[in-house]
Parts: structure tokens; C-alpha cells; sequence
């Protein structure tokens, strides 16, 4: 199993969304974070003093899939997120050994989906 | 000559009108995503900055002085003789000035109520010229007709208590045209936006509300019986409307929500504007049951059908709203209750009715036709809309260089 | 005869009274947790709402049309006979309706406040049941009884300027009431939760101390001596109950607290309001000072004792303050002062002080017994509480299905 | 002989004054960091607590008791002798007491303004002491030297409508004082903080706005031509400052900003406060569009040049833009508006600009000096900041133990 | 060292954090999330468009224990969170090579408590 | 590839992002948890009723970084965040097993910076 971290800009999160039911990607987690890249920040000013924006808001999503799903997944990921601009993000894979659904005690791949 | 409790109504009811725009900075600014609430609070702000200083140098001018049917004139230029000793043919008992400053607080919050309609994709400095554009060639003379001396509506003997057509008629539908013509935010559709913060349109619907008896009841230009009327029936409209909203959505949605009992006082507010000081309390109570099933109608079965994006419902509720109430008028009004308004159908006399019929026409045309111009015009000058990315990243940040909120700490 | 500046103060009072009910909502909300406050909002805004209709379609009649000690009667129905000239027996000055409506927000607010007992955890459907019933045969009777012509209280010769029974005492023993019947909000108790937005606790303070100007000087139904006398004795006690809760925080927890502080203002506010006509500057510091002591230990030290969970204290501020409030009243008021008012204990009528015990008296025993039998009756009929898996996803989603806030973008 | 019309006026005048604190606190909090804001608002709380009943209990004895250049004396002391009926020298149709709680809320507003100077940074014990010694050692002696009767800024001529140098350039320069005396917040420097809620700097913009019209119009003390000329102007000067802050930035910066425009009204409001009931619309507008010129210049080119920590500008907007109104009120005052006024420079009297000089300068040196040397003696006694540790956690859980905002429900 | 990330409901957090307690597992982080799962969330009307609120508000636990203490952990979440409805939740545990507690430079399992 | 999640105190945020920009670490993803640790939290009052504010707040940053880049982004994290009092955090190093960069679809060590 693997757990994907995604990275993406808040408007296209939408569009992921779509993108992974249709790849019947249904169970995810999403947070709101901000990231710093290689994006430049709008500056932004108050009062006259100037800042340099260099946190931007960014949609953090979190799935975890069993193996066959991650190709599907990382694909919707990157088709829904796409621009081709500075900032459309990144996706994190991560080995995950172990699942639980608390509902059912259930483990491993059964409990992920 | 000057009576102290008269111009202390009338001050302190500019104070309230003013409070208004604001209000509606809150009421549409929580309606909104949490990276365009800054937008809309400017453009009111701006809106409050600019028209009243356009108000005193030359728009009072354009539509108070006596003039032409549609056209006050340039007499009072720069408040040149309007002083402070009474103007009777205004109001006999307050300072001209007092009058002024009232009226002037109507010529800011119209405008701004056409927010609603463009919300979360105009340019700043397109909505600049466009308000001050609007005020000037719409606001102004559409104020003249109904209320300058002169005026032609006016003299046709349309009633308009407190600005069934010269607010909220005139507003709502340049709302519909700017909508039409501006066209619909991107990516919405599937999935509407969401109010990033509801208690603030509670905040704006409650100094709306609140605001609103400075509006009406201010409108007596005394502190009279018919100030008096006005209060009560503004008040009992505002809640018979939030109360009809919340009904129609219970039976229709199964629960009543707090958006739509804000947005039922509010046209229930909108409705009663032309009518307060003519009718009384029943009248009042069938105007505002009868403004949400309108309304209601107007935002969640017309709009979704023809699919125009009048993002906060500028046109739904006061084009709407304006229109039942000023045609309310129309049927309810009464001569024992306000002898120097006029009879409506009710209390026989249908023609009231059709001079009603005949200034709400007249406005909605003008309006129309004149508001779309202007905004054609801004859009072919300065460009209205923000390009596709600036409206993803949000107005805030594109064209004020802010975020409403921090994140952090 | 009409005097405009009576009226215009009489106006503008009605328009700060109607500004509390939005303030107690952001005072109330802010207090709840992110998934009830809409909850709260939505409670307030219907009560204004409901309450407004109810009172000119029957509740004015019940309080105050001339009738028996407990009822006014049905004369005034839908205002009929209540119109735009003074009515001397309330007020000589200002149009009847002026009157009308400025109590009119009076019965609004007073069964707003019971919400701070059952927030968090009752139906919507039941709330617009219970506050109905409760304004019909609770509100309007005590106000007939203390207010109206021919009212028993008010016969006895007991005093309460702006409400002190009719308002806080009535509402606060009612919020007991509720608390017992409705029960303890569920997996409360180990940590209880957390107001979720302070600031809007301060601004709902905020409004509510601006709007209590009106409250209480409005009160005197005239801009003379007797409302100024309110105004600047108002603004004292709630000075001093703020500044005193905080103090007894500083010395009992080591630091003083927003929260606190604004409790104590409120709690000020409801002390002098039935002795706001009849006392002077120094009586109002002592009131306010020892209301927030008596608040503060029924919030702090009573109530945890007791264990009920009168969630927001709607009982330990209305109620203790109140009760505080109406007897300081029979012992500092002063015909020097204001001779349509009497002498206190402290001005040699002992008298008065046993009238004040006795309308105190009659007030919490009717109120506490008809309050719990109204709300036990919609238990029955509808239901009182929301279920656990509601209760546990806020009442916002379950009731209004609507969010407070949005998370993203 | 008591008017209910002037006494309507200045009772809700007084009440939008006392509004003012609030928004003041709404303005400031929503510029600290979401840590501080409870901070913020609690100062201002208990200014309103703390100055309100100073002022009663001697404050306002000691600012208009008739007395000496500097002071009023204590035959005022506990209000004896301030009574319902007219005092005549000071307002001679409405109760001496709504004259005294008119005069309160300045009082109150006052000493919070300089709050600002000393953000997220100082201790709430040593905020009391402080804000009570100042009141009374700074506030009442200018008050009385420039409004009392005997005061020697009066017996100079000084024309002061509505509190200039009493209320902004006392509170402006006692800022630059204190901020000079408590040091720079810690690791602020290559970041600003940013303001945590910009919606909540514009909901206090609207309040000040708004309660400003009492503050200025108000201090006609009636309701006349002279209320509505203060009116018409205080309104015309915020949009001026407004507009002309947000056009500033935007041929500085690029873009106009929400808290450029949110200032600049603030700055109009101040710079019109001590000229409304002399000048007239044309002078107004010149006022505001000037006012943010140098307040801007304050603000964003001499604090970064001078670097000295005023964290929310209360030096450079209220003493900056205070300085300029009492100034401008000496160039464009007129007879002809209000014979009780004088003429200023550009209507022939040059003399009455000296006049002005030197009120300013006598309140910026004493102002200054008494600041700095109680602002010292609180340091020395208790202590004037919260240590590093406290600082970083944020005022709001170390002073009061509480916190703004919840994350989780 | 395991790295336990839990996804649960709001209020039952209390309740998961007294478990924890109880099982000696004193140090978490916490932090707001939405999820989409198979959990049908309220609908949410405004103005009369319905929103299929997708998107729940849940807890987000992230937990990093020695490894002994996995089993533990995961019981006690468990027992804190389980109703038996949809929306229960998931746990998730990853490896964890390492740990460093800033205060102290230390690494590794004794960083970890 | 690792994945660097950290757990420091909120006001030291900009020193610990500056220290990495010299460590030349600058790409970064934050957002804001709750934490319970050993600190005490300072007790909250609530019209009397005592919360022992167990829950404090924290900033949690995540970072990916190829692996001669996880000992200096550690030391900077480190040097940034550290006061020596309890509550300064923990730092926790996970193996991360693929990176994509949407904008690209550069995969692996590439897409990292
Ligand atoms: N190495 C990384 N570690 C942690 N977060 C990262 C990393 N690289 C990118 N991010 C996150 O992804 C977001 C987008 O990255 P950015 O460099 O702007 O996009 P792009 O790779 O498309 O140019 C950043 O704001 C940050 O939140
Ligand atoms: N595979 C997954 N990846 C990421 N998050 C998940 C996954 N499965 C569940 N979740 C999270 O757990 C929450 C509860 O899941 P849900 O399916 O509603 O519960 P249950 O498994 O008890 O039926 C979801 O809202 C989501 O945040
Ligand atoms: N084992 C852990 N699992 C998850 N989070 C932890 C763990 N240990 C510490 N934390 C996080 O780090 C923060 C600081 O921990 P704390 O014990 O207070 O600091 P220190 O280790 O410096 O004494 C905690 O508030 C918590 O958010």
C-alpha cells in the first residue's frame, strides 16, 4: 500500500476531485497548508511595508491506495492540478505497511478502500 | 424654519443610512470565497469614498435642483446656495444641508448594491469608473424624475416613499445587465461557491436592517406620525419577509436556513421602501409574506434556468423586490393614512396603480438600456474583468495586494 | 400633542433596542462551538422575526391594551385602535404606534436571552414552538402585569423602569427552567467547551451596551432630564460590572479576562435597568459593582455546584442580575430624583422595598412555573432535542444545512 | 430651558461616541497578530470601564469645574452640582449631565487611542495604571485648558470644535511617547506582522465612520445648522481621506489597498474633528485629500526612516493628522458659517493661524512631556512589558488566559 | 519507530485523547482535516443550490511511537473513535527511520516520549 | 528521498525558515497543528471554568529532500527552532520513495527542489 501526498493549488482542487472518482479514487483527506516554492508570491502591502508573500496557499491532499491504484491516482492527481505554471505542486509516495478502518477493525488493502 | 427634533431624526438617519453600505460590505463580503471578500468590501468602501464626493460637488446638483424632467441641472454645483436654513419644497423644517447629506447617503448605497452582481471577477479600477459613471448618468437623473422638483415621474404622481424605483428597481436591474454583460466566474457551475462566513451576512442583514429604519423613517424628513408608520411597517416587513423565506425553504428544502432568513428580511426591506409612509401594518405584512416567494423564486428557479451568474442576487432580490413593492404601493397605499400620497387600487383608485405600473416601466427601461451602455463602455475603455488566473488567485490579492485573513499566528 | 423630539428619541431608542437582538446573537455565538453558532444566529434572528409579528398582530393587545391585572385583552388586535396619535396613559408625547413598536422590541429580546439556557442542543422546530408560546403566556401577561394599565404590579405600586421583571428576571428564571427540562448537553462536563470566536463575544457586548442606551433611556418615553439621568447611569453600572468582574477574576484566578469583563458589563446593564429612572450616579456604581460579585459566584461557584447547564448563563447573569437589580431599585430610588418614581428603603420607605420583594417574588414563581410547563408541553407535542449524532455534528449542519465557515479557499 | 430636540441629539451622539471605543478596538485588533487580539480589545474594555467612572467620580470636575488655566478643580467631584437642568456656559438647552456624559465618551476614546503606540507588547497591569494616571494628568488639564470654562487655550481664542488638539494631538504625541519609551517589539523587523483580520480593521472603520458623526456633529450640542454643517463635512473629509490614501498607494504602490483606504477615512475624520463646525465643504475636501498625504508620509516614510515601533500608527495618524487639522482650522475657519467661531487666515485673520500654532504647540510639549514621564513612572513601579516568552505566546493567553479563536469545532 | 496517522470524527477527539492517556501515549499532534469518504455528508443548501457536502470536517492524529507501542496506540485510538457508523475513520501507521527531539539533539526511540 | 516532517514552536517560524534558505532548503510546505508534549500549556479560564489548554499550537512543516540534503536541513531546522525549553519539538525523517513534480512529470530526485 502507499500513502500520496499531494501538493496542488487551492482553485484546481475541483478539478482533482473529478479526476480521481473518475479513476475511483473516492476516499481522501484534504487540508489547507501553505507552501513555499519556486512560485513567486504576489507581494503583498500594509501600511506602505512590504512583504514578499512567500507563503502561498496550497490544498494538501492525502490518499493512501493500494499499489494498483497509485499509477491511476498520481495521473488524476496530475491531470486535475495541471497548468503547466510555477506552482502546480508536487506528489509525495510513501510506502505504507499498515491500514486499520476503525469502523471495522478491518486491516490492510480491504480496510483501505 | 429649523425644528431641533426634525433635523436630530433626520441626522441621526443619515448616520443610519450610511451604516448601510457598510452592512452590505458585510452582507456580500460573507457571501463570498474567503479570497474576494476584501473586493467587495473596497468597492463599498470606495463607493461610500467616491459618490460622496461626487454627492457634493455635482451629483445633489443633478438630481435635486429644480430643473428639467430629467435633469436637475447644474445650479447647486459645489452645495452652492444649498445652506443650512430650511428648503421647503424639500423638507420645511430641517436645513437644506440636512436634506442633502440624507439623499447623498442613497446615492452611495445604491450603486453599491450592483456589487452583488459582478462580485469576485471585476477589475478595481473598471468598477471606479463604472460607479462613477453609473451615479452620474443613472442614479442621478432617475432620482431627479422620481424625486427633483420638476422631475417627470413626479409630476406623473408615481409614489415613491423611500426608493421602491430611484434604489432598488434602478440598481437591481443594472445588476442584471452588468451580469449579462460581464458574464459568469469561471469554474463555477458543478460545484456554486460556498459563503466563507455566514455570521458576517447575519452582521450585514442586522445593520442592514438596523440601518434601514434611518432609510424609511428617515424619509419623513420628521419626526412625525408618518416617520412613526414608516418605522413600524419597515420593521414588520423585514419580519414577515425573513420569516416567509425561511417557510417557503422548509416546506421546499425540507429545513429553513439562516441565508435564507437574512435574505428574506432583506427583501422584505427592498419591498416596503416605496410603500412605508402610504400603507399600514396588514398591507405591510402581505408585502413582505408575498417579496420572499418572489424572491425566492426569482434566485432559485429563474436564475438556475437562464443561468446568468448574478453572483449574490443584486438583481433577485432588489430588482424583484423593488418592483413587487413599488406595484404594492400601487394597491395599498391609502390617503387617510398619508394625505399627501394618493389612493391605491385597494382603496379605490386604479390608476394609482397604473402610474405605478408606468414609473416602474420607465425605470426598468432606462435603467437597463443605460447600464449595460456604461458598463460596455468600461469594458471596452479599461477592460472589466480580471484575467483567468488573477480570478483563481482572488481579488484580494490581485488588486489590493492583501489577504483578509492570516493563516498563521 | 406629537413632539418631534421626543419622537425622534423614542425612534431611534426602538432602533438601538432592535440592534440588541443581532448584538446578544454575536454575543451568544461567539460563545458556542464553530458547529452551533449558526444555531444561535438563526434562533435570534427568528425570534425578531416572529416576536415582531406576534406582537402587532395580538401580543400588543395582551400587554398592553387597558384590561385586568394579568391580561390586557384582545382591543388592540392588529393594532386596531392603536394609531398615530399619543396615547397619554403611556406617553403623551409621542404617537401611540412610537410606543407600540419601541415595546415591541422589548418582547422581541426578552425570549431571545432564554437561548444562552438550551444552546448547543434543541430542535429548531420545537425553539419556534416554545417562543411563541412562551411570549403569548409568559412575556405578555408579566408585562401587563408590571406596565399595563390596570396591571397588578404596577397597581401594587412596584417599579421597574426598563425591565428589570418584565425582561430580565422573567427571562432568566425561564433559562433555568429550560436548562432542567432540556437537560445537560451530552459529553460535557471534563472539559467544557470553548467560546469559539471571543471577538464576536465582544462585539455582540459592544451592540448590546450601545443598543441598552436606548433600553433604558428610551425608557423615560421622552429626551428630557429622566433619560439622560438613565443614559449616564446606564453607561456607569455597566462600566462598573465590567471593571468589577474583572477585578474578581484578578484576584480569585490570577488574571482577568475578556470574557469577564464583558460578562460583567452585560451583568451591569441588567442591574440598573429597572432602577435607571429612579436612582443617581452613586447607587448606580454600587449596583454595578455588586452585581458582577452576585453573577460571578451563580455562574462560577453556584452552577457547577448545582450542575445544570445553563449553557451560555442565561439565568445567572438575567436572573441574579436582575433580581439584583429590582430590589437595589427598592433601595436606592429617590422621589428627589424623579417624583413619578417613590422612595427607597435608603430614602426612609421601607415600603418600597417590600413591593419590590413581592413583584420580584410573583415574577419568578409565575414565570418558573409557566416557563416549565410550556417548554415540558412542546417536549411532548414535538420534542425538545435534537438527537445525539445531531447533537454531535452541531446544530448548524443538522438544523440550517448550512456551515458557519468555510475551511478552504 | 431643556430641548427634547438638542437633547435627542446629544444623547445618541453620545451613544455613537461611546460606539466609537469599540470600533476603535475592531480597527486596532484586526491589525495585531491573532495572538494579541484579545489584547487589544480588553484595553479598550476596560478604557470604557475605567475612564467612565473616573470621569464621573472626579474626571469631569477636573476638566470643567470653572477653575484655573488648567484646571477645573474638584467642586465637581461625584457630579454634585451637575444636575438635569441646563448649566448654560457649556450647552444651554439640554441637562447638565448629557452635556457631562457627552464630554465622557472623549474622555474614553482618548486615552484607547494611544493603544495603539504599544501593541502586542505591554502588560495589562501597568496598561490600567497607566491609562488612569493619563487621563488624569494629560487629558483633563488639556480638556479644561481648551474646552473649560477659565481654560487658557480658550481665553487665547483657540478654536478646538470637537477635540483636535484635546483629543488627537494629546493622544498622537503621547503615542510617539510611549512607543519611544517601551521599545520595538522583538523579531519584527525583516517581517511585519500583518494584520490577522483585515474585515474586522474595516468593521471598525464603518463604527468609527459612523460614531464620528456624533463625535463631530454632536459637538454643536443641539441640533442646528451648526450640527449639520459638522455632519456634512465630517462626512465629506472621511471620503476625501479615504480616496485619497487608496490613490496614494496606487500611483506609490501599484495597487490600492483595503487598509490605505481604511486609514486615510480614519485620517479625514481626524483632520475634520477640530475644523467641522468652522469650515465649510470646500475646505473639507481640501482637508481630506491633504491629510492622507501626510499621514501617508508619516506612516510609510518617516517610521521605517526613524524606525521607532508606533505598531498601528496611532502617532502617525492621530498626531499627524490632528496637527494638520487644528492648523487647517486656522486657515479656512469663517465667521460667516459660525459666528461663534473666528476667521482664519484665508478670510483675513492670520492671527487666529497663530492662535492655532500655539495651542498645538502647547499641547504637543506638554502632552509629550507628561506621556513620557508617567509612561517612565509606570515602567519604574510595575513594569511596563511582558516579558520575551510572553511576547512570542501572544498577549491573549498570557495576560488574560484566553484565547480569540478556537481550531477544532 | 512507527509514525501512526490517524483520520477520525471531530468530537470524538476528547475520547481519543483520554484513551491515549490511559495507554500512556501522552504525545500526539493534531490538526484539522476534511475528508471524503464513504461517509455521505449533509447536504448543504444556500439560496436554494444544494451542495452535496462533500467534503467532512474531521481530526487528523499524527503519532509517532517506539515500536511497542503501536499496538497500544492503535487499541486506544480504536476504542476512542469507534461508533460503528460510516465516517469512523482509518488509521494509518508508516515506518519511521528516525527521530530528533530539537530541544536536545537526541535521537531515535528515546526522542520519541 | 526523505520526507522531513518537524514540529516547532509558531514564533519561531522565520528563523527557522531563514536557516534553511541559507542551508539553500527552500522549498517547504507548512500549516498549523495542535501539539501535546510535555510542555505545559498555560490554563485558559472561561467564566471560571479552568481549561488546562492541552493543546497548543504548533507549526508543522514537511519537506522533501534528496538524501545528502536531510543531515543540513535537519541541523537548520534545528539551529532555527531550538530555545532549550520543553515545547521546542521533534523532528520526524520518513523514506520517500518517488516525487513527482506535476508541472513536469519529472519524477525521483529532480523533482525534489
Ligand atoms: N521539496 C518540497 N518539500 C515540501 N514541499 C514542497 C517541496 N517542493 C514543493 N513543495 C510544495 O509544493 C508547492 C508548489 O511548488 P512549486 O515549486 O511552486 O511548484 P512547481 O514544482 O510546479 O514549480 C510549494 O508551494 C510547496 O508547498
Ligand atoms: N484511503 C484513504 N485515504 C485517505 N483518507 C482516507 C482514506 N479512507 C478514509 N479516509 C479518511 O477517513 C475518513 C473516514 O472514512 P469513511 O470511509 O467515511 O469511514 P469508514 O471507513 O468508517 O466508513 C474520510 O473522511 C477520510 O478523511
Ligand atoms: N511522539 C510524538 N508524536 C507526535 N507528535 C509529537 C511527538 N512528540 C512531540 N510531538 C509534537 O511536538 C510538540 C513539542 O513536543 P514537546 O514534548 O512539548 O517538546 P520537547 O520535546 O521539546 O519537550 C508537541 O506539542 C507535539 O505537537
Amino acid at each position: 500500500m502507499k500513502l500520496v501526498i499531494a501538493i496542488i493549488q487551492p482553485h484546481k482542487l475541483e478539478q482533482v476531485k473529478e479526476e480521481l472518482y473518475k479513476a475511483e479514487v473516492n476516499l481522501i483527506t484534504v487540508s489547507e497548508v501553505l507552501g513555499h516554492g519556486r512560485q513567486k508570491g504576489v507581494t503583498e502591502v500594509y501600511r506602505g511595508a512590504k512583504e514578499t508573500g512567500n507563503l502561498l496557499r496550497k490544498i494538501r491532499l492525502e490518499i493512501a491506495v493500494n499499489d494498483n491504484f497509485l499509477e491511476p491516482t498520481v495521473r488524476a492527481i496530475t491531470r486535475g492540478a495541471k497548468t503547466g505554471e510555477t506552482g502546480d505542486g508536487k506528489i509525495f509516495v510513501l510506502d505504507l505497511p499498515e491500514c486499520i478502518r476503525i469502523r471495522t477493525g478491518e486491516t490492510g488493502g480491504v480496510a483501505i478502500g | 424654519m429649523v425644528n431641533p427634533g426634525d433635523t436630530a431624526w433626520v441626522l441621526i438617519s443619515t448616520g443610519l443610512v450610511m451604516l448601510m453600505t457598510p452592512g452590505l460590505a458585510f452582507f456580500y463580503g460573507g457571501m463570498v470565497r474567503k479570497k474576494n471578500i476584501l473586493g467587495i468590501l473596497m468597492q463599498c468602501l470606495i463607493a461610500l469614498c467616491v459618490l460622496s464626493i461626487q454627492w457634493v460637488l455635482f451629483g445633489y446638483s443633478l438630481s435635486f435642483a429644480p430643473g428639467e424632467g430629467f435633469w436637475g441641472g447644474l445650479d447647486w454645483v459645489g452645495l452652492s446656495g444649498v445652506g443650512l436654513e430650511p428648503y421647503a419644497d424639500y423638507a420645511a423644517t430641517i436645513p437644506h444641508q440636512a436634506f442633502m447629506i440624507f439623499q447623498g447617503m442613497f446615492a452611495v448605497i445604491t450603486p453599491a448594491l450592483i456589487i452583488g452582481a459582478f462580485a469576485e471577477r471585476m477589475k478595481f479600477s473598471a468598477f471606479i469608473a463604472f460607479v462613477l459613471l453609473w451615479a452620474t448618468f443613472v442614479y442621478d437623473p432617475v432620482c431627479h424624475a422620481v424625486w427633483g422638483v420638476g422631475g417627470f415621474l413626479r409630476e406623473l404622481g408615481a409614489l415613491d416613499f423611500a426608493g421602491g424605483t430611484v434604489v432598488h428597481i434602478n440598481a437591481g436591474i443594472a445588476a442584471l445587465a452588468t451580469a449579462l454583460v460581464i458574464g459568469k466566474r469561471t469554474n463555477i457551475g458543478k460545484s456554486m461557491p460556498v459563503p466563507h462566513n455566514m455570521p458576517f451576512v447575519v452582521l450585514g442583514t442586522a445593520l442592514l436592517w438596523f440601518g434601514w429604519f434611518g432609510f424609511n423613517a428617515g424619509s419623513a424628513l420628521a419626526a412625525n406620525g408618518i416617520a412613526v408608520n414608516a418605522f413600524v411597517v419597515t420593521n414588520t416587513a423585514a419580519a414577515t419577509g425573513g420569516l416567509s423565506w425561511a417557510l417557503i425553504e422548509w416546506l421546499r428544502n425540507g429545513k429553513p436556513t439562516v441565508f435564507g432568513a437574512c435574505s428574506g428580511a432583506v427583501a422584505g426591506l427592498v419591498a416596503i421602501t416605496p410603500a412605508a409612509g402610504f400603507v399600514s401594518i396588514i398591507p405591510a405584512i402581505v408585502i413582505g409574506l408575498l417579496v420572499s416567494l418572489f424572491c425566492f423564486t426569482a434566485v432559485s428557479v429563474i436564475k438556475p434556468k437562464f443561468g446568468y451568474d448574478d453572483s449574490l442576487d443584486a438583481f433577485g432580490v432588489h430588482c424583484v423586490g423593488g418592483t413587487w413593492g413599488a406595484l404594492a404601493t400601487g394597491l395599498f397605499a391609502s390617503k387617510a393614512l398619508n394625505p399627501a400620497g394618493a389612493d391605491g387600487l385597494f382603496f379605490g383608485n386604479p390608476q394609482q396603480f397604473l402610474i405605478q405600473l408606468a414609473a416602474v416601466g420607465a425605470t426598468l427601461v432606462y435603467s437597463l438600456a443605460a447600464s449595460a451602455a456604461i458598463y460596455k463602455l468600461v469594458d471596452i475603455v479599461i477592460g472589466l474583468r480580471v484575467d483567468e488566473k488573477q480570478e483563481a488567485m482572488g481579488l484580494d490579492l490581485t488588486q489590493h495586494h492583501e489577504r483578509a485573513y492570516t493563516v498563521l499566528e
